[in-house]
């Protein structure tokens, strides 16, 4: 791959990490159940990108099953998450 | 020689979120959150597992730690509470 | 193929700093509501605008990278609109910002028209 | 056979999948999946009917390209507002919950009316009941009651979308 955008890929990945960091702080202090899932949701979205992003460097087709698996798992939790939360679970 | 120490760096700060996870999930007072905390940190676990180039651990990791334990808690904890709405 | 690899990588560029300004809204919203709302949109396009980046530098994968984006996009709108309003339904409190609720008038509405015609009989 | 239209449209959905996301035209790829789908149509055949009222048509088929465009500008648009939103140090935001009316009836495309309407600048939808639609919109014009009023916020949200839906599902 071309040095110039996998320097820029590396510092996307750099981001990535800092908004994951960010987002887990607003899992820390969320005052109430609704604001944590919140939290998990959207860190989820974003550790989706970073998989790509590992499969991409790497150049391996295979890591991109775990992110459609982790797609699909994280949400069908939301759902169960939700439905507790409405308590018709 | 780049690529090695991004990876290091990756691998630290997801381990030190995981530690700080951990850490929650123990002190907080509340179940639903430490079972929320608990799917963080696997979460994070099936990152580095594809980091240390195992994607089929990471899968199973994703399955297992994020999704199946994850509504499993939330299940048996709607099953309790409602237990005790009955008494 | 240099140049759309370099476009490609500028793309995901955008997306990880969309992700970063849903991270920062996460913090600054007032209430819970408005946080569903940024990081569910914000979330979304980041992920999107990635997956676009990365078909731009692998044009082989297009498939896999297409199929993602159409999940996230298919996925994250009916979860998110799970979580909102199961916490309307339990009564997560509004900003004091909040002009007008009809959701909760209506609710009010229809338990007043319940209880009205059961004490008629 | 009953509705063999909406089990061929459920039928295609999936073969579009498999092939996307297993990436290649191989033969043993394609024979492998058509058998599983066809397994997988038979089995779950009986609850098809949220494709209920979908046209097969080039007309229909010209709409939703359109539909595709307008929904990708709405959603760039809608994320630049966003930012805006969130840099902006005053934070303009004036939330509330407002409820709009429908007319479109089938499921899916009830189901595609609110995705849209939740990734669209501002709107995100609460709560469906019967034909309204409850809307959480972080940015209120008009707080009156009357039902000229409310016919105007139901052409700013969901105006264009639902003109373009009628065509392909009614």
């Amino acid at each position: 791959m071309n040095e110039i955008a996998q320097t820029i890929l590396l510092i996307s990945a750099g981001v990535m990490l800092l908004a994951l960091v960010i987002i887990f702080l607003r899992f820390i202090i969320g005052p109430t159940i609704t604001n944590r899932v919140i939290a998990f949701d959207t860190m989820t979205v974003g550790s989706l990108g970073l998989i790509a992003l590992i499969a991409v460097i790497e150049q391996r087709q295979i890591y991109l099953d775990v992110n459609i698996i982790y797609g699909l798992l994280s949400f069908i939790a939301v759902v169960v998450i939700g439905k507790y939360i409405e308590k018709s679970l | 020689m780049k690529m090695e120490l991004f990876k290091l760096i990756l691998i630290i700060v997801l381990a030190v979120i995981m530690l700080a996870s951990a850490v929650y999930a123990v002190v907080s007072k509340k179940t639903v959150s430490a079972v929320l905390a608990t799917g963080v940190i696997s979460l994070l676990a099936s990152v580095i597992f594809l980091m240390l180039a195992s994607p089929d651990v990471a899968m199973t990791e994703a399955a297992i730690g994020a999704g199946l334990t994850t509504f499993l808690f939330f299940i048996i904890i709607r099953k309790i509470e409602k237990q005790d709405d009955a008494k | 193929m240099d140049i759309l690899q370099i476009i490609g990588a500028s793309m995901v560029l955008i997306g990880s700093l969309v992700l970063l300004i849903a991270s920062i809204g996460l913090h600054r919203m007032p209430d819970a509501y408005n946080r569903i709302q940024v990081g569910t949109k914000a979330s979304t396009m980041s992920v999107v605008f990635v997956m676009i980046g990365f078909i731009f530098i692998l044009p082989s994968w297009f498939g896999k990278f297409f199929t993602i984006m159409l999940f996230v996009m298919l996925t994250n709108p009916i979860s998110s609109n799970v979580l909102m309003r199961a916490s309307h339904k339990k009564g997560e409190p509004l900003s004091s910002k909040t002009v007008i609720d009809n959701l909760k008038e209506d609710e009010e509405k229809e338990e007043l028209n319940k209880n009205n015609e059961n004490g008629t009989f | 056979m009953k509705n063999f239209k909406l089990k061929f449209v459920l039928f295609l959905i999936l073969a579009i999948f498999w092939v996307l996301w297993n990436n290649s035209l191989k033969p043993e790829v394609l024979i492998a999946g058509f058998i599983i789908i066809i397994i997988a149509v038979l089995m779950f055949g009986k609850s098809v009917d949220i494709f209920e009222g979908i046209k097969l048509n080039p007309k229909a088929l010209a709409f939703t390209f359109w539909y595709i465009i307008v929904f990708v500008v709405a959603m760039i648009k809608s994320n630049i507002d966003v930012i805006s939103r969130v840099l902006n140090p005053k934070l303009p935001i004036k939330p509330g919950i407002v409820r709009i009316e429908t007319k479109l009836k089938s499921k899916m495309a009830r189901l595609i009316l609110a995705n849209s309407i939740t990734l669209t600048p501002g709107t995100f939808v609460v709560d469906i009941k019967e034909n309204y639609l409850y809307i959480h919109w972080i940015e209120v014009c008009c707080t009156a009651q009357n039902t000229e009023n409310q016919n105007k916020i139901t052409q700013e949200i969901a105006g264009k979308f639902e003109n373009i839906l009628m065509k392909i599902y009614e």
